[in-house]
């Protein structure tokens, strides 16, 4: 926040050391942030690998992936904020998602 | 107006609004989310009252189709601006005739910042003009 | 902490800090709490050529309302309202903006020499970020691989453990929780500023004043307090602000969907008074701002869902203010139904639809309707409890208490001591702007007593300076 | 219908409760009352309130639907406590019936 | 501070270092041309930017959506682009935010652009933003046009034409943005005073406030004393303050205020001037007109009925009969500062203001605060009886009785010696009148507002009664019932527990009052379909029944036209937005404070009027006011001095001929006197030679906005 | 639904020609002490307030009032009242099957087991122990329940007892709250529960085969609301090492079994019994309640209903095949 302290380059070693010396005293919290990361991760996994085949409504997609329908909403939220799903066409009382490389060139309707 | 007339085919409608009334009327139309022509452009005003008679010739020449003046009316901020306004219209109506346009391509009204659905019934009457004034000349294109 | 907290200030000009880097400040006045109350009041004062800091515990200034999606009865866009005068309070010369920052004594030192100053004692809160050296980019964001529910979202999508907070946030700088971080590295590695910091330390900071404002506002009341309507367990049971969230244009779904399967709802139900007028609660006092929130989400509603049906269920219409009746008329005449019923209880169905139980009043009596989605108006509780944080006085209600409420509504029992907005009771936003604004003259003419008793100059420029703290400004 | 009459919330008030007029008639206990059937115990109230005490007579064996489970006192946001007025009004028609 | 037109000079005030011009005659420093912007100083600019042609920047915004939805902002993004005179054209998620607003300035650092366009919501929301951002980043705020591609195109157009309409309206932008000059705005000396409007509990809030910075005030009063509306009223909800002592000791430190000036029984008959340097004429009130004032205020709602029957026996039963010159024949003891019931604390007599032969007074004020309150709405004859029978009043003559006759408990009520033994109160009477439903007045109009103070008013009143006059029963007729206020809704269940009844109506069934049928002992009797019990038919016989009449605009229809005041819908004065300046008018320099805006409660209306208060101290703080530079300016080298905007100028005294050495000739010019020119243009459409122009908002700049309108662009309709 | 004004004509000249609801003579019901070697000293006195006892014979009221309810013959309980009260208190024993009675002084044997498993040292008394009279009240009867109450209350006060543990919910409620109110007695009042807990010194009361089930508890409306006392089965069982899995409509926002309606509507008392038992089976665990009445009708609702006091008394729950499979199964 300080000057003197954007200033510090310690060594890469160093650097490690603290880093693990943080990691244990964090220990409480990086745990369960890395299992949910890796939970995270393969679920959406299972998204991409689902809309890969086609697009699909969160139903669909939960079905699909042995995920619970919010969790799957939750995910595909989560993904369209960071650009990786997009909103297709709708489908009855849902709409559909598809993976934003494939996706129809405007979601528009 | 008939739904598939394209926007596109029609003549262009230039508004007028005041700053004070017509324009934030405008806004407000379009906070309500209702829908309208997009064919209509609308020029923000301190007051119409601002433009000489040429002006309004000047843009049918250079292909507006219709121009409507959204003022504040009586409530104009600018006591006796409306009144001046009025007059130069008859004026800028004489010249119409003289050069052949129907005059129905020009409307003074008063627009308050409420007043949507005035607005609406407004473009959907100069569209309705031109449709009409412009109809056989489609059709020979 | 304690110790600075507790031992004699001889001299209030001490820095002091338990990371020997904390920062102090002199300024004519502090405002805790930048949202919309506490930012007015600094943009009047600070109009006048008094200094101000802005004391946030968020990781932006904004408040409730930048968080909203519109706002009654002009519909206007919340964000296009609140971002000038965010913009305007972080551009002001005359403001020092205090993100990620709690209060942790308020007080008055040295009374006795004509009224003595307001010390407050802070801690800056780690942003595990250099606020000088982010320049906002989003590249950790995107880098980091872990997600969690994100709170400015109602909790709908998912935001990582490094972000921006949100996007028309002021500072736009990222910010990372120690509680969601893996500590994998990933963000440092890309950020092109070398701008985090892991290690980071709570920062004690100290600040002078000669007074201050509290703009503290409110929380909403949580949705647990009330068993009947389901301890926040049964799907599909959303609060107020969470529909604020769906309905923002740049919400978790971009649309109103209903969270438990991504349904487009067909009936949605509001709850009014779900936090308020209710002694079984513990809350006897009405919030105020409920009706015409659930009015004004009905109608945003039933602009993105034409065919959906809209049931609210109130004790009262509680629609006083400027052209609020007629916007209540208004969404009658859109078809809004209102139901004149305290909803007793709710419960969950198979289907994820909600079954609403009422006394249908003008029927057969017990009554029980099934909707989509429901969403509790929950009410307003005090967003700050000043314990031992501040000696000011709190009234019944557990907002602060003020001793003039007619003729000078923002005075507190502390001299110099200012309430402005939701802290000292539930309040809209324009009545928020407006007692923002009689706070501020109040507080203002405080100020010009002081100077004039103390023989200084009458421009308060003349005295203060700007503050050393300047991390937390930006421009 | 009935005419109104104050004067009854003072003889509920001798049958031991008179919180029934610190009811808004918001119909929670309606609805969360087990009996889940009418505008019990609510309309009871209202009567009560208004002094209609034929209305009361009339429909007494109403009253003993209640279970006195006290769920509407509980839940009540006015703290009216329904569930003991229930009771005073029991104790009111049973004094009246004992009376004729 | 005050100069009168007709001169004695002996009785001007103090403070008469004042200018002694009259503003009309000799224009005060700011209409001094001399003083106005340097225009040499932009025409060397304008020829700087002659050799550094416009380099438009062209920035849209996707409004989170608000606009990209519809609206292909990254198509228009590359037509812009490709545009003649267009330096850059950028795109960003939120213009507004923080990194928005930085493209713009680092572009302007960079020096790749000089002109700025911004695409994005309407220009009321964020033209100021990006025009402050500009000049942060050195540039000037007047190269600056706004293309409002939300509310006018992507809320209203769809699909391709709108894509294609946002391009034109940029377009047009740029166009007219290349023709922009530089301007500055106009600086204009501001006197360090104000006029208060209305001696209110808001006027006497706003006047202290001001007083208290340093500011001097005169507070304009139609009536001989100060306190308005609070004066009728006694113990107030929901904690039970008393309203006199509230009003005694607000007066009073306004009263001693060295700061202060009270024009008691005096009216503004005359307003010109602008922020900084207005002058107001103050008459005297007429005498007759006095009575008419007091009738019409202190005994809100002159009730037929209980004119005819005087409530109590203070001086304040018989309006109709107070003397022609009140302040001389008031009651002895009644002093400068004393306080009667109904009418408020005494001013003073000003000496200038006394005596009727004296003309009116000019005042010079920098800004002028409008609290000139409200009316009580007046039951029409025969609704819910008023009028046509004796046990009708309104709410506000039951609190003034409550008020009079503070000090008597006892069982029953008792007004004008007649026993209570039941009281209904009708709320909404003159508030929340739906069309269709209620009638409109005699002017076509309806209250379609929430009067807001009057259900904690009625419950008061009720837990009043219930606490002082236990035998006396009390039944509230509500549609809804808003105790919306801090310590309210625990008022309302106290209510409750005093065991006041509420009956709940519905607007198009309203409740009927009539005259009771005989033999029932009582006069009248209320019939209601009461809504909390089954919609079932309930009457209530009772003794009297007080109507809680909403507040209604107060009688300003003159001020209005004056000072071209805004009115909103509801008929009270209208805020430029209620949200981002909630005291403030379009006319810089004059603010709200109080129930003129809106019903407010007293709490309320003294925060709107320290609100009001601190805007006007921040803006007289600096001595001057900046203001915008949009006004006319005349090319001196092709006008030829024919007059004919003189003529047409609609603000007389902005636009004047003058004689002026031009290329070593004495010619006759049109000369604009800016601060005074309004900046409408009527000047600009009848000159024969095109050599006016309002500066930002030129002719040739429309012209060239619709030649882009109508021009062929590539792939755009 | 049957005239309120019968009901109570009935039940009140019943309670005062033999301080009975039902007129059955008090040494044909209470005799579950018999051979349990209780005491008839002790620093408190037992008193069952004779609820459990009498819970047999509610039931077989209940079947014969259901028989009529809504039916030509539902007047005739009019004429009830004029029936001798000993013959038709008689009449209601020998239609009260055996087995049910047994059942009903197990629950009060476990209870007398727990409370000297921990310790409390208690008398009893036969013939002091009385029904409270809370039927009366809860019926709006006041002058015959306060009559009835001084009665019970001087005899009490008479026998020199000070302090009392109860054994049900309306027992309790009565001579903790309403005796105090309506005829001024002063007792000492506790559960058994919270004897036990005292007696324990707030920790579990010790049992070899304690811990390990997961239940549901059905939180009687006076215990729960009224008396607020829900918190402390929890804590007790929780100490045995069971885990207590709610439902939402527990502790002060219980539902109600539907019991107390079966003296004017025994279809009524079905209906929201059935109402209850749903609620609660959505945990799939085992039920547990602690109030006579309670456990009566859930369990003709169908649901497996265990008595507080026998997991108290054996620290587990039996599983004895016969008793898993409830009555209405």
């Amino acid at each position: 926040m300080t000057q003197a302290k954007t200033e510090r380059t310690p060594g890469k070693d160093a650097k490690k050391d603290a880093m693990k010396a943080l990691r244990a005293e964090r220990a409480q919290w990086v745990g369960p942030a890395t299992a949910k990361a890796a939970e995270h991760k393969k679920a959406q996994k299972a998204i991409r690998a689902c809309l890969a085949q086609a697009s699909a409504t969160p139903p669909e997609i939960a079905a699909a992936t042995g995920l619970a329908p919010d969790t799957t909403l939750w995910l595909l939220a989560s993904m369209k904020k960071f650009g990786e799903v997009v909103e297709a066409d709708k489908t009855g009382a849902y709409y559909r998602y598809a993976l934003a490389a494939q996706a129809p060139e405007s979601g528009e309707g | 107006m008939g739904g598939q007339a394209s926007v596109g085919a029609q003549r262009k409608i230039l508004i007028l609004a005041t700053e004070s009334c017509a324009y934030p009327g405008a806004d407000s139309v379009g906070q309500a989310h209702a829908s309208y022509p997009a064919n209509t452009y609308i020029l923000k005003v301190k007051a119409p009252v601002l433009f000489p008679e040429r002006f309004y010739l000047d843009c049918f020449r250079k292909g507006i189709g219709g121009i409507i003046i959204m003022s504040c009316g009586e409530e104009c901020p600018y006591k006796g601006a409306y009144k001046a306004m009025a007059q130069r219209l008859d004026r800028v109506y004489a010249q119409m005739k003289e050069q052949g346009l129907d005059i129905r391509r020009l409307r003074l009204t008063a627009i308050c910042t409420v007043c949507n659905r005035a607005f609406l019934n407004e473009v959907n009457q100069m569209n309705q003009v031109l449709q009409e004034l412009d109809a056989p000349v489609q059709a020979q294109a | 902490m304690d110790s600075a907290a507790h031992s004699p200030q001889d001299s209030p000009q001490v820095v002091t800090g338990t990371g020997g880097t904390g920062g102090m400040g002199v300024f004519d006045a502090l405002v805790i709490g930048g949202g919309i109350a506490g930012l007015q009041t600094a943009l009047d004062l600070a109009d006048q050529g008094y200094s101000c800091a802005v004391v946030e515990k968020d990781a932006s200034i904004g408040g409730a309302m930048i968080r909203l999606s519109k706002v009654f009865p002009t519909l206007d866009c919340a964000s296009c309202i609140t971002t000038p005068k965010m913009a305007a309070a972080a551009h002001h010369e005359k403001i020092t903006l205090l993100t990620c920052c709690d209060v942790d004594r308020l007080e008055r030192v040295n009374a006795d020499e004509d009224g003595g100053s307001l010390v407050a004692t802070l801690t800056q809160r780690p942003r595990h970020v250099d606020i000088e050296a982010c320049i906002g980019c989003r590249k950790c964001e995107y880098a980091c691989p872990v997600l969690t529910p994100d709170a400015e979202q109602g909790g709908f999508s998912g935001r990582k453990a490094i972000r921006i907070p949100f996007s028309n946030a002021i500072p736009q700088k990222a910010v990372l929780d120690v509680e969601h971080c893996m500590l994998c590295g990933k963000c440092a590695e890309v950020c092109p500023t070398q701008a985090i910091r892991y290690d980071q330390k709570p920062e004690q900071l100290r600040l002078e004043a000669r007074a201050a404002v509290l703009a503290t506002g409110f929380r909403l009341s949580p949705v647990a307090d009330k068993r009947q309507y389901g301890l926040g367990a049964i799907p599909n049971v959303i609060d107020s602000l969470q529909m604020e969230r769906l309905l923002a244009p740049h919400g978790p779904y971009g649309r109103v969907l209903r969270p438990s399967d991504g349904m487009i709802p067909d009936s949605i139900a509001y709850v009014q008074c779900a936090g308020s007028r209710d002694a079984s609660m513990g809350v006897g006092y009405c919030s105020r701002v409920c009706c015409m929130y659930a009015i004004k989400q009905a109608m945003l509603l039933s602009g993105s869902l034409p065919l959906a049906d809209i049931t609210i269920y109130y004790m009262d219409i509680r629609a006083f203010g400027k052209n609020y009746e007629q916007f209540y008329q208004n969404a009658k005449a859109m078809g809004i139904e209102f139901v004149k019923a305290k909803v007793a209880s709710l419960d969950p169905t198979e289907g994820g639809a909600v079954t609403v139980h009422y006394e249908d009043q003008t029927g057969a009596g017990v009554a029980t309707r099934e909707h989509d989605l429901v969403v509790l108006s929950m009410g307003m509780l005090p967003g700050w409890q000043p314990g031992q944080v501040c000696p000011v006085a709190i009234a019944a209600d557990g907002f602060i208490d003020t001793v003039a409420p007619k003729t000078l509504p923002s005075l507190t029992a502390m001299p110099g001591v200012f309430v402005a907005g939701a802290a000292a009771g539930p309040k809209d936003i324009v009545d928020t702007i407006t007692e923002a604004g009689g706070a501020a003259m109040q507080a203002a003419k405080y100020l010009a007593a002081r100077a004039a008793n103390a023989g200084l100059a009458r421009t308060p420029q003349a005295r203060t300076e700007k503050a050393s703290i300047q991390e937390a400004s930006h421009g | 219908m009935a005419q109104v009459n104050p004067d009854f919330m003072e003889t509920l008030r001798q049958a031991g409760t008179d919180t029934g007029a610190e009811c808004n008639n918001c119909g929670t206990c309606v609805a969360i009352c087990p009996l889940a059937e009418g505008h019990f115990p609510r309309l009871m109230l209202r009567y009560a309130q208004l002094g209609a005490q034929e209305l009361i007579l009339d429909q007494a064996q109403e009253l003993w639907r209640c279970l006195h489970c006290g769920l509407c006192t509980q839940t009540c946001p006015r703290g009216a406590n329904p569930g003991e007025v229930i009771l005073a009004l029991k104790r009111f028609v049973v004094a009246s019936w004992r009376r004729s | 501070m005050a100069e009168r037109t007709n001169h004695n000079p002996a009785q001007a005030p103090a403070d008469s270092q004042a200018p002694a011009h009259n503003p009309a005659k000799n224009p005060p420093p700011a209409q001094n041309h001399d003083q106005a912007p340097d225009r040499n100083h932009d025409h060397d600019q304008a020829q700087d930017q002659a050799q550094d042609p416009a380099r438009v920047g062209v920035y849209i915004c996707y409004c989170g959506g608000n606009i990209s939805d519809h609206v292909d902002v990254e198509a228009v993004r590359a037509r812009m682009a490709a545009q003649p005179g267009v330096a850059v054209a950028r795109t960003n998620m939120f213009m507004c935010s923080d990194p928005g607003q930085e493209l713009i300035m680092e572009d302007l650092r960079a020096g790749r652009i000089n002109r700025v366009v911004v695409a994005s919501c309407s220009p009321s929301l964020h033209e100021g933003t990006f025009r402050s951002a500009i000049a942060r980043a050195g540039g000037n705020p007047y190269q600056y046009e706004h293309a409002n591609i939300r509310e006018q195109v992507s809320w209203v157009h769809h699909g391709q034409a709108a894509t294609d309409k946002a391009t034109r309206l940029i377009s047009a932008a740029a166009g007219k943005a290349g023709l922009l000059d530089a301007l500055s705005p106009l600086r204009v000396e501001a006197l360090r005073r104000a006029v208060v409007i209305g001696g209110g509990v808001a006027g006497l809030r706003a006047a202290l406030d001001m007083a208290d910075s340093g500011i001097q005030v005169l507070l304009v009063e139609r009536t001989a004393w100060l306190g308005g509306a609070v004066a009728r009223l006694g113990r107030l909800a929901p904690v039970g303050e008393d309203a006199s002592g509230l009003l005694r000791g607000l007066a009073g430190q306004v009263l001693a205020h060295p700061g202060v000036t009270v024009h008691a029984r005096a009216v503004v008959s005359g307003f010109g001037g602008y922020l900084g340097n207005f002058s107001l004429t103050l008459s005297r009130t007429p005498d007759p007109d006095v009575n008419a004032d007091v009738n019409a205020d202190a005994n809100a709602n002159a009730d037929a009925v209980a004119d005819a029957a005087p409530l109590s026996k203070m001086p304040s039963k018989t309006p109709s009969k107070m003397p022609s010159k009140m302040p001389s024949k008031m009651p002895s003891k009644m002093t400068v500062g004393g306080f009667v019931r109904g009418l408020g604390v005494l001013a003073p007599t000003q000496p200038d203001a006394a005596s009727q032969d004296q003309g009116p007074l000019t005042v010079r004020t920098g800004v002028i605060v409008l609290a000139t309150g409200h009316r009580s709405y007046t039951p029409k004859r025969g609704e819910y009886g008023y009028a046509e029978n004796p046990e009708v009043l309104t709410l506000p003559r039951l609190i003034q009785h409550l008020a009079d006759t503070e000090a008597e408990t006892g069982p029953l009520l008792v007004l004008n010696g007649r026993a209570i033994r039941r009281l209904a109160i009708i709320h909404c009477v003159g508030s929340r009148q739906i069309p269709g439903i209620h009638q409109e007045d005699e002017s076509g109009c309806l209250n379609e507002h929430c009067s807001r103070v009057c259900c904690a008013a009625s419950i008061n009143a009720a837990n009043q009664v219930r606490e002082r006059h236990p035998q006396t029963s009390v039944y509230e007729l509500y549609r809804d019932i808003r105790t919306y206020g801090r310590g309210q809704e625990e008022m309302y269940a106290k209510a409750a527990a005093n065991r006041v009844v509420f009956l709940r109506y519905s607007a198009d069934d309203a409740p009927e009052v009539r005259r009771c049928p005989a033999g029932q002992g009582f006069p009248l009797e209320v019939a209601v379909r009461d809504g909390l019990t089954l919609g079932q038919e309930l009457r209530v016989p009772v003794d009297l029944v007080a109507l809680a009449t909403g507040m209604v605009p107060g009688p300003v229809a003159e001020l209005v036209d004056m000072l071209k005041l805004p009115v909103g819908a509801d008929r009270f004065l209208q805020e430029v937005h209620p949200k981002l300046r909630p005291v403030e008018l379009p006319l810089p320099g004059v603010f709200l404070a109080g129930t003129c805006q809106a019903p407010m409660d007293i709490g309320e209306v003294c925060s709107a009027a320290s609100a009001a208060a601190v805007k006007a101290v921040a803006l007289l703080s600096k001595g001057h006011v900046e203001l915008d530079p949009f006004v006319a300016e005349v090319d001196e080298q092709a006008c030829t001095g024919c007059g004919a905007c003189v003529a047409a100028c609609l603000n007389k005294g902005a636009l004047g001929l003058e004689t002026l050495e031009l290329d070593g000739a004495m010619v006759s010019r049109a000369r604009v006197t800016p601060a005074l020119c309004l900046g409408c243009g009527a000047c600009v459409a009848v000159c024969p030679e095109y050599a006016i122009d309002i500066n930002g908002w030129t002719l040739a700049q429309y012209e060239a906005m619709v030649d882009r309108i109508v021009c062929r662009l590539e792939g755009v309709a | 639904m049957y005239n309120h004004q019968d009901i109570i004509s009935l039940l009140a000249a019943n309670v005062r020609a033999t301080k009975s609801p039902f007129g059955i003579p008090k040494p044909l019901v209470n005799t579950w002490w018999k051979g349990q070697g209780l005491g008839r000293e002790g620093d408190v006195l037992l008193m069952t307030g004779l609820m459990y006892q009498l819970v047999p014979y509610i039931e077989t009221v209940t079947r014969q009032l259901e028989r009529f309810e809504d039916t030509r013959f539902m007047p005739y309980l009019a004429w009830a009242r004029f029936v001798p009260k000993l013959l038709s208190g008689l009449g209601l024993a020998a239609l009260t099957p055996a087995p049910a009675k047994d059942k009903a002084a197990l629950h009060l044997r476990d209870i007398v087991a727990a409370l000297r498993a921990s310790g409390v040292s208690f008398g009893y008394r036969p013939e002091l122990d009385e029904y409270s009279g809370i039927l009366l009240y809860d019926l709006g009867d006041q002058e015959s329940f306060v009559r009835h109450a001084r009665l019970v209350a001087e005899r009490l006060a008479q026998a020199g007892v000070r302090r009392i543990i109860t054994v049900d919910p309306h027992t309790t409620y009565a001579l903790k709250v309403l005796y105090p109110r309506y005829v001024g007695a002063q007792f000492e009042v506790r559960t058994y529960f919270e004897a036990l807990d005292m007696g324990t010194g707030g920790g579990a009361v010790a049992s070899p085969d304690a811990g390990g089930a997961r239940l549901t508890l059905h939180d009687p409306c006076f215990y729960g609301r009224y008396l607020e006392l829900s918190d402390l089965p929890r804590r007790l069982l929780g100490g045995l090492g069971h885990q207590c899995a709610d439902v939402r409509e527990c502790g002060a926002y219980t539902s109600c079994c539907g019991g107390p309606a079966e003296a004017v509507s025994p279809r009524l008392s079905a209906r929201i019994g059935a109402g209850r038992a749903g609620q609660l089976a959505a945990t799939g665990e085992q039920l547990v309640t602690m109030c006579p009445i309670c456990l009566s009708n859930l369990e003709k609702a169908g649901a497996n209903v265990l008595d507080l006091s026998a997991i108290l008394a054996r620290g587990l729950p039996r599983r004895e095949p016969d008793q898993a499979a409830g009555p209405g199964q």
